[in-house]
């Protein structure tokens, strides 16, 4: 029943996207498109909670006879496709809400509507797909439609470029899930996840697979080095196609690891977390590191995107090794906790890049060195993303801190690994995901400071006005996602648990018996958390405080210019930069970034304003994509003199082709 | 159309598959109008394609010189139909020649009688009973396509179609020395005269045959047929001759021509595979595949022309089929059909746009066509869907075959695998680096719209699509069947 | 008789080989044709020879086509051509004569080795047809890649069909020679006549290959 | 909770006067600092013209996180009510919270002076924020809890002296150091706008704002410094369950400690300058250096 009702609406999905090829260019268009997108998604959505809280364990699965002929299409919804279901509708869902308002002001419809439901179906398709051909198809289908989201701007050189360089990842990583397939169904090709699962292997056999399943899910997921193509693809889409990019189809590759880390590949050896932990903590730090540096509001929060998709591998990686050590508790509390961030991040990051696409649609600026003072002309808007910047600064009592704290609890159980491997990677990943967690935090004081604070850098956002209601109901619904689950974390860990069980084997303790729904990993003398309560005592003392101050303290209240230490120059330019703002944290970490500052300081009593230059570049590209691009155009410079032979040479070509085929059969035995 | 009418014929389909189009040809010489002509053209093409799908219906016995088997009629059907629509294309191509004066009537009367001859060559190259017969047929239709090379009459047209011929004839020189020597090892065991170059009879009794001499054969055959096939080594002809023809003749040597040859090579290697002692054609088709794929990957990053471009990557997927067919087995070999299937309908599908943006734009050269998309949405991305499809993405019918043979690939000989998914990747990134610059951008060139006749092209999408979703149950039978007979 | 019919048949073929080196060596365009005509009467004989030796009448059609068509009327017509395009005075080989020799000498060992390995116990006669004719079409192929002129490189094709013819005759009771023999003659007229339908007197200063290769497609 | 709110700005006092003293100066008396409140919160509020409603509310929220921090470290005695509501690693986080509303109140106004503070502020965290969780697994890992109170009661009961201990206390310290703006990070009597950290974030402030912010900080201090005691010195705290009656000496242990602590940051503080801000990051490095440190050295020898 629960699969049939996600084919149909996916069905109804890709229908809309024919519709939309149709309506697209009516009056009303654009809101038919998306309410029916909307209608689709909460119904998917609804089936899936109702799944995953009714009746979790089973798992129903429905045939149909198209795909690969001899096998068929098959689908399965089960408890983890069930979350992921309900993540990504949810992010669906938002995501058009803003987009009914947000859509109004697309310049090009035709390029955006007709792409949308199908991106969002191609999404769906992979969570339910059961064998690795419609897997493939769904997975592809979905990096394709994205990529004619991201093209969608098509007059913009940088996303054009952009568009290239992911769709080029994107097959890169197809390419790498297919030989795993190919590993996995062996040379019978059973492509079936059900004989996936039951089929016997050589032992050498599931390392290989794990290492092509991380290239292929983490060059979606952006994974360092496979990231570089998610800081420019991501901006590049129309805002809330970002959101959906960055909140929820990195979570689609998450998805995609775990299925077939955790479920079709069998028992995991101890390496694998190894690798897996030195890959996300990496992800991690540099993908927030960069983030700081960024002057693109959309590509900063691209970087940051890259971070937490970092911090949810952590995740995975410590569950990876508590079960091949068969400490399931603890392993079920590192899933718990990595599931957990995939469902905040997808919150979160999806309420940012709607606040960026508002921002964008009200100055018509991405460049936040040109931003500032927003919180006056949009303070509903500001409201909400300082709510998001909390919480993906891992601040209490939102939810970005709980997964966090979870992943703590879950560091500090890691003593008890036996492999020294491991006995030094858990505390380095530990460390890295602290600094991770503080730099974000720096890096969203910054975005959030240079944007929306201090005074209006430039005459656009001077001029900026508050967005449509659509919009902000987007934002603010994510919002309330965001405190609710910082609130209440025992029933979304409760949730959580049957895909849990699913897959490590045992599950975290019910968090809802306990008193005050507070949250307990393990026992309450080793640690607990009750995000209400703490949310409840920060109301109480700020109410206490205020009430206090007014009731005996003075309420005069008088403007005054700001305090400009004898110094008068109300040039808004006087503000601290983006750039400056970073610029300790850039010295800092100088040997990370190589970042080239060039100052070039007039001599005095010459008119020249002085100019300090940064350039910033991705080393990974540096590293590993440069030299490769550089590679192929030179073998194909050096072929490509082939196209311009004589004929006689050509001639040469054949017969030597013939001689050393006959020498080939002369000396044959 | 009911095909009762047409077995009530007075000859047998089989026959009508070569009789309609030898008839057309004869007419098309003599009637002048181009009109008249086109149309005559396109219903002889139909009429040839109805021909062949009742050759599914009631298969007849094997004649002598010709026979019907699961093997050609999949190329048949196939060629007749892409026959079918480009004759449908060429119309209204030809139609804007005709207007610009790049054609003269006379070219005209010339241009659609070779097509006829052509459907006629190949047809006959694929029902032929009698490797004789199949070597003078591929060579006939060789020498047409030579002559509607050339028809534009300009310096790179003749240039063009010198070089096809003189390397074409090479190629039919070793390739009727490899029929000699197969039939030198037939004889002693089938007997002198017509039986031992029958192939019903030498399939049967090849077991028998001199391994060695077979081994010798086959080097000449897979080099001669190969020059048409079009694999890396000896493909030099093949760029130029689909980017100086007229664009109809472009599309149907993508779609059919190189089909014909590699069916030829099939058959050989069926004949050795049933010879146990001999060497294995195998490894010798998945090399030069290989060869071509890669080759052909590079070669499509420096390319200037957009025909150009959409032939290399022809020699790409012949490769890549190729290679398949080298594999072996079932899965590789159901693949290597299917791509070659698909391949044909996508590739003449892009080629029926770029004859239409070609004529739109007044050039071939990639770096004057931009922003098609917004230029011309329909055609822009038309474009874009077939070389996305071209590509191998899905939901289209290639990522289907691509994806049965990597996996069982790799699967197989992981060290195989590894080349071949490189030179896929290679061969993407410049698809889709020049796609990128031709439908997307800022448009220029001349935007007037552009009276074309779109059914062929996403007629040809459309099946392509719907492939990739589902083939339907007696077309897998039928493939799993002839992939068997590979071997 | 039979040793004899053999020493004949062997003879013709070896003769026609030797001719084929003859061809190498040749500077001179006129030469060249004349060499040319001579390997041509010489298939012509063998074929006959054939005919008589397998009594197959047929093939003595091929023989005449060979005699008439590409000993006598082809190299008149090349003449024409020649002096038409004024390019008799020699022809630009790619490498010495030695080194070309040389190769040659090693084509003809290597089809050798690979003939007699491959078709051992077939009737000799057979054999040795079989293992020139194949010498006969390497030569040929030889000589067309390392001449720079078209003319020449037409002569090197049609020795390696000569080359082809030989081995078809060879071949006892093949069917449809005459038709690929026909069929070939065809296309060698094709190539003639090339020459004049492409016009490339007009359109080019010279048939050199290498001026037809200057417009290839893509200009670099 | 109370307690602490009337404790801290004593115990500001309390440093100030000792400082003074060791300067050789006659120094504010002890009760200034509750004056000052006072004074503030009756003076009226000067706003900058484009002050935002964030810039407003900002100082509630700031000493309202900071209270709830600091109610959640045991004073006196481990049995505190809701200590379960919130353990070592979110206590941290709720100080993050509040130097984060700092830090964006800094830059509200747009004057330069308040984003060199709220970005050296933010530099300084980034590095002091991991310090501080290393720390807290080096603890959590002793004591296996990171419930304070447990960790009091562990260590009350089998104290021992340990290397990773050491390491996570001198750690500690460093950080506390940093956070409360002290010298050598920080010099919180600075009048210089460009030397300031956290007065530069504040300096748009007054009146009953800054009378809370002030608050805050004061808080803050005292925070650490119990922090530290309760942690590595919870001789005297009254454990688990006692009986009232047991609060008392408890009480004044406490009292006791805080004025040695108090004492030795002054002493450390007068006895070296201020560092440049760039050698500060080495300085929290060595901090964070020392409790990775502290963190592996248990990780390892948990296998012994």
């Amino acid at each position: 029943m629960a699969v049939n009702s996600t084919l149909v609406c996916i069905a109804v999905l890709l229908a809309t996207s024919m519709l939309a090829i149709i309506v697209h260019k009516a009056r009303l268009g654009t809101r038919i498109i998306y309410v029916c997108v909307i209608a689709a998604c909460l119904i998917i959505l609804g089936v899936a909670v109702f799944r995953l809280l009714g009746s979790p364990g089973s798992a129903a699965t429905v045939t149909l006879p198209i795909g690969l002929p001899w096998i068929g299409a098959r689908f399965r919804v089960d408890a983890l496709t069930a979350f992921f279901q309900i993540v990504i509708n949810l992010g669906g869902t938002a995501a058009s809400l803003y987009a009914l308002g947000y859509g109004e002001h697309e310049e090009a419809p035709g390029r955006v509507l007709p792409f949308y439901p199908a991106f969002l179906a191609g999404m769906n398709l992979v969570l339910v797909a059961d064998d690795a051909f419609s897997y493939l198809i769904a997975w592809e289908f979905m990096s394709l439609s994205s990529w004619a989201l991201v093209v969608a701007h098509h007059r913009d050189g940088e996303n054009t470029r952009a568009g290239y360089i992911y769709i080029l990842m994107a097959s890169f990583g197809t390419l790498a899930l297919l030989l795993a397939f190919g590993l996995l169904a062996g040379p019978g090709g059973s492509y079936g996840f059900g004989e996936i699962r039951s089929a016997q292997r050589a032992d050498w056999l599931p390392g290989l697979v794990l290492i092509l399943v991380l290239i292929g899910t983490g060059s979606k997921a952006g994974l360092a080095p496979l990231h570089v193509w998610l800081p420019l693809a991501h901006p590049a889409a129309p805002s809330h196609v970002s959101a959906l990019m960055s909140g929820v189809m990195t979570k689609v590759a998450v998805y995609g690891f775990i299925r077939i880390a955790f479920d079709l590949l069998g028992p995991p050896a101890w390496w694998w977390s190894i690798v897996v932990l030195a890959l996300g903590s990496a992800t991690a730090v540099l993908g927030v590191l960069f983030a700081i540096l960024q002057r693109d509001l959309k590509r900063l929060l691209a970087y940051s995107t890259v971070e937490n998709v970092g911090i949810i591998f952590i995740g995975l990686g410590l569950a990876l090794a508590f079960k091949a050590n068969g400490m399931t508790a603890a392993s079920a509390l590192a899933f718990t906790a990595a599931l957990f961030h995939v469902l905040n991040h997808s919150f979160f990051k999806s309420l940012l890049f709607f606040g960026s696409g508002a921002v964008l649609t009200a100055t018509g600026e991405r460049d936040i060195e040109k931003l500032g003072g927003l919180i006056h002309p949009m303070p509903q808007t500001a409201f909400a993303f300082l709510g998001g910047c909390l919480a993906i600064s891992a601040l209490p009592p939102l939810n970005g801190f709980v997964s966090e704290w979870l992943l703590f609890q879950a560091i500090l159980l890691s003593p008890d690994l036996p492999q020294w491997g491991l006995k030094l990677m858990v505390p380095a990943a530990g460390a890295m995901l602290a600094l991770g967690a503080a730099l974000s935090a720096a890096c969203f004081v910054r975005c959030f400071g240079i944007t929306f604070l201090g005074r209006p850098r430039s005459s656009e956002a001077a001029a900026a006005r508050e967005t449509d209601s659509f919009s902000r109901s987007g934002m603010f619904l994510l919002l309330a996602a965001c405190l609710l689950a910082g609130l209440l974390p025992g029933l979304v860990i409760d949730a959580i648990a049957p895909v849990v069980q699913a897959h490590i084997g045992g599950r975290m303790p019910a968090q809802a018996a306990i008193a005050w729904l507070s949250i307990v990993p393990i026992a309450e003398s080793r640690s607990s958390y009750n995000g209400l309560l703490v949310f409840l005592f920060i109301g109480l003392s700020t109410i206490f405080a205020v009430q206090i101050i007014h009731r005996f303290a003075s309420n005069a209240l008088r403007r005054g210019p700001a305090w400009d230490c004898g110094f008068p120059n109300s040039d808004p330019a006087t503000q601290y930069t983006a750039d400056s703002f970073a610029q300790p944290v850039r010295r800092v970490f100088s040997d990370v970034f190589q970042a080239r500052e060039t100052v070039d300081m007039p001599a005095p009593g010459d008119p020249r304003p002085a100019r300090l230059d940064i350039k910033l570049r991705d080393l990974i590209w540096d590293a590993f994509y440069a030299p490769i691009g550089r590679w192929i155009a030179y073998a194909a410079e050096k072929l490509n003199h082939l196209q311009f032979l004589t004929i006689r040479r050509y001639l040469s070509l054949v017969f030597g082709a013939l001689v050393a085929l006959l020498l080939m059969v002369a000396i044959w035995p | 159309m009911n095909l009762g009418f047409l077995s009530s014929l007075p000859f047998q389909p089989v026959t009508a598959v070569l009789v309609i189009p030898g008839t057309a040809a004869i007419l098309l010489m003599l009637l002048p109008g181009y009109r008249l002509t086109a149309r005559l053209n396109v219903i002889a093409a139909l009429l040839t394609f109805f021909a062949a799908l009742t050759l599914l219906v009631e298969r007849p016995p094997h004649g002598v010189y010709l026979f019907v088997d699961d093997l050609n009629i999949v190329f048949v059907v196939l060629g007749t139909f892409v026959g079918f629509t480009t004759s449908a294309f060429s119309a209204s191509y030809i139609g804007h020649e005709i207007e610009i004066g790049r054609l003269t009537p006379t070219n005209l009367r010339f241009y659609h009688a070779m097509y006829q001859v052509l459907m006629f060559s190949m047809n006959l190259a694929l029902l032929a009973n009698n490797i004789g017969l199949m070597w003078v047929a591929i060579e006939f239709a060789t020498l047409t396509t030579v002559l509607m090379v050339g028809i534009y009459r300009t310096h790179e047209a003749l240039e063009a179609a010198w070089k096809y011929f003189i390397l074409g004839s090479v190629g039919i020189a070793l390739a009727l020395f490899g029929t000699i020597l197969v039939y030198m090892a037939a004889r002693p065991v089938i007997g002198e005269g017509q039986d031992a170059m029958v192939w019903t009879a030498l399939i049967e009794r090849a077991r028998d045959f001199k391994s060695e001499l077979l081994n010798v054969a086959f080097v000449f055959l897979m080099l001669g047929y190969g020059t048409k096939v079009g694999l890396a080594p000896l493909h030099a002809w093949l760029p130029d001759a689909h980017a100086e023809g007229p664009t109809p003749i472009s599309a149907v040597l993508s779609g059919l021509l190189l089909n014909v040859a590699l069916y030829a090579v099939l058959r050989f290697k069926m004949l050795l595979a049933a010879n146990p002692a001999a060497i294995a054609p195998g490894p010798l088709m998945a090399t030069l595949g290989l060869v071509s794929l890669l080759f052909a990957g590079f070669m499509l990053y420096r390319r200037r022309d957009i025909k150009r471009l959409f032939a290399y990557s022809s020699i790409e997927h012949m490769g890549i089929i190729t290679f398949a067919f080298g594999m072996g087995g079932p899965l590789a070999n159901f693949a290597g059909l299917l791509h070659m299937t698909m391949h044909s309908l996508t590739k003449s599908a892009i080629f029926f746009a770029v004859g239409h943006i070609a004529q739109v734009k007044g050039t071939q050269k990639l770096s004057d066509i931009r922003g098609l998309t917004e230029s011309h949405p329909v055609l822009g991305w038309g474009l874009v869907l077939g070389v996305v499809a071209i590509a191998g993405l899905p939901p289209l019918g290639i990522f289907m075959s691509e994806f049965l043979l990597v996996s069982s690939t790799f699967a197989r000989a992981p060290l195989l695998a590894i080349p071949l998914v490189f030179g896929l990747l290679v061969a993407f990134g410049a698809l889709m680096l020049r796609l990128t610059d031709v439908a997307f951008g800022k448009p220029t060139g001349s935007m007037a719209a552009v009276e074309a006749s779109y059914i062929p092209l996403f007629a040809h999408l459309l099946l392509v699509l719907s492939a990739g979703f589902y083939l339907p149950g007696p077309l897998v039978v039928w493939f799993q069947n002839v992939a068997r007979l590979l071997g | 008789m039979a040793r004899s019919v053999l020493d004949i048949a062997h003879m013709l073929a070896g003769g026609l080989v030797l001719v084929s080196f003859m061809l190498l060596y040749q500077v001179r365009m006129f030469g060249l044709l004349n060499v040319f005509a001579l390997h041509a009467l010489v298939l012509s004989l063998s074929v006959a020879w054939q005919a008589f030796s397998q009594n197959a009448p047929h093939l003595y059609i091929t023989a005449t086509i060979a005699l008439v068509l590409k000993a006598i009327i082809i190299p008149v017509a090349l003449h024409r051509v020649v002096l038409k395009l004024g390019i008799h005075r020699s022809i630009e080989t790619v490498g010495g004569i030695g080194p070309t020799m040389l190769a040659g000498m090693g084509l003809v060992a290597l089809s050798m080795v690979v003939m007699l390995r491959a078709a051992a116990e077939a009737d000799p006669l057979a054999r040795e047809d079989l293992a020139f004719a194949l010498s006969v079409v390497l030569l040929g192929l030889l000589v067309m890649v390392t001449r720079r002129n078209a003319v020449s490189q037409i002569v090197g094709f049609m020795s390696l069909e000569n080359g082809l013819i030989l081995a078809a005759t060879g071949a006892k009771g093949m069917p449809l020679v005459v038709e690929i023999s026909v069929a070939f003659s065809v296309l060698v007229a094709f190539i003639v006549i090339g020459v004049f339908l492409f016009r490339i007197r007009e359109r080019f200063d010279t048939v050199d290959v290498q001026a037809l290769d200057d417009f290839r497609g893509e200009r670099r | 909770m109370v307690l602490v709110l009337i404790l801290a700005p004593l115990l500001l006092g309390f440093t100030r006067k000792v400082k003074a003293r060791m300067l050789r100066r006659q120094g504010p008396p002890l009760l200034q600092p509750y004056r000052d409140l006072l004074r503030l919160s009756r003076k009226e509020v000067v706003l900058a013209e484009n002050a935002s409603w964030l810039f407003r509310s900002a100082p509630y929220m700031i000493f309202a996180t900071t209270w709830v921090a600091a109610a959640l470290v045991p004073t006196f005695a481990t049995g505190l009510h809701f200590s379960w509501t919130a353990d070592l690693i979110a206590i941290t986080a709720l100080l993050g919270s509040a130097r984060l509303f700092l830090a964006l109140v800094g830059m509200d106004v747009g004057t330069s002076f308040g984003g060199i503070g709220s970005s050296r502020e933010m530099m300084f965290a980034s590095l002091a924020e991991p310090a501080m969780i290393m720390i807290v697994f080096t603890v959590a890992l002793v004591a296996g809890s990171t419930q304070l109170s447990y960790v009091a009661n562990f260590m009350l009961t089998h104290a021992s002296l340990r290397v990773s201990l050491g390491m996570a206390l001198i750690a500690l310290i460093i950080v506390a150091l940093a956070e409360n703006a002290r010298i050598p990070v920080d010099n919180p009597a600075t009048h210089l706008e460009l030397t300031m950290v956290h007065e530069a974030m504040v300096l748009e402030y007054s009146g009953r704002h800054l009378a809370v912010i002030e608050m805050a900080s004061a808080l803050k201090l005292l925070l650490y410094i119990s922090l530290i005691v309760c942690i590595f010195f919870p001789w005297g705290i009254a454990p688990l369950g006692a009986a009232p009656s047991a609060y008392l000496p408890g009480l004044a242990t406490y009292l006791g400690k805080l004025m040695v602590g108090g004492f030795l940051l002054v002493l450390f503080e007068t006895s070296i300058a201020k560092m440049r801000v760039f050698r500060v990051p080495e300085f929290l490095g060595t901090a964070l250096m020392l409790g990775l440190l502290g963190t592996l050295l248990l990780f390892v020898s948990r296998s012994f």
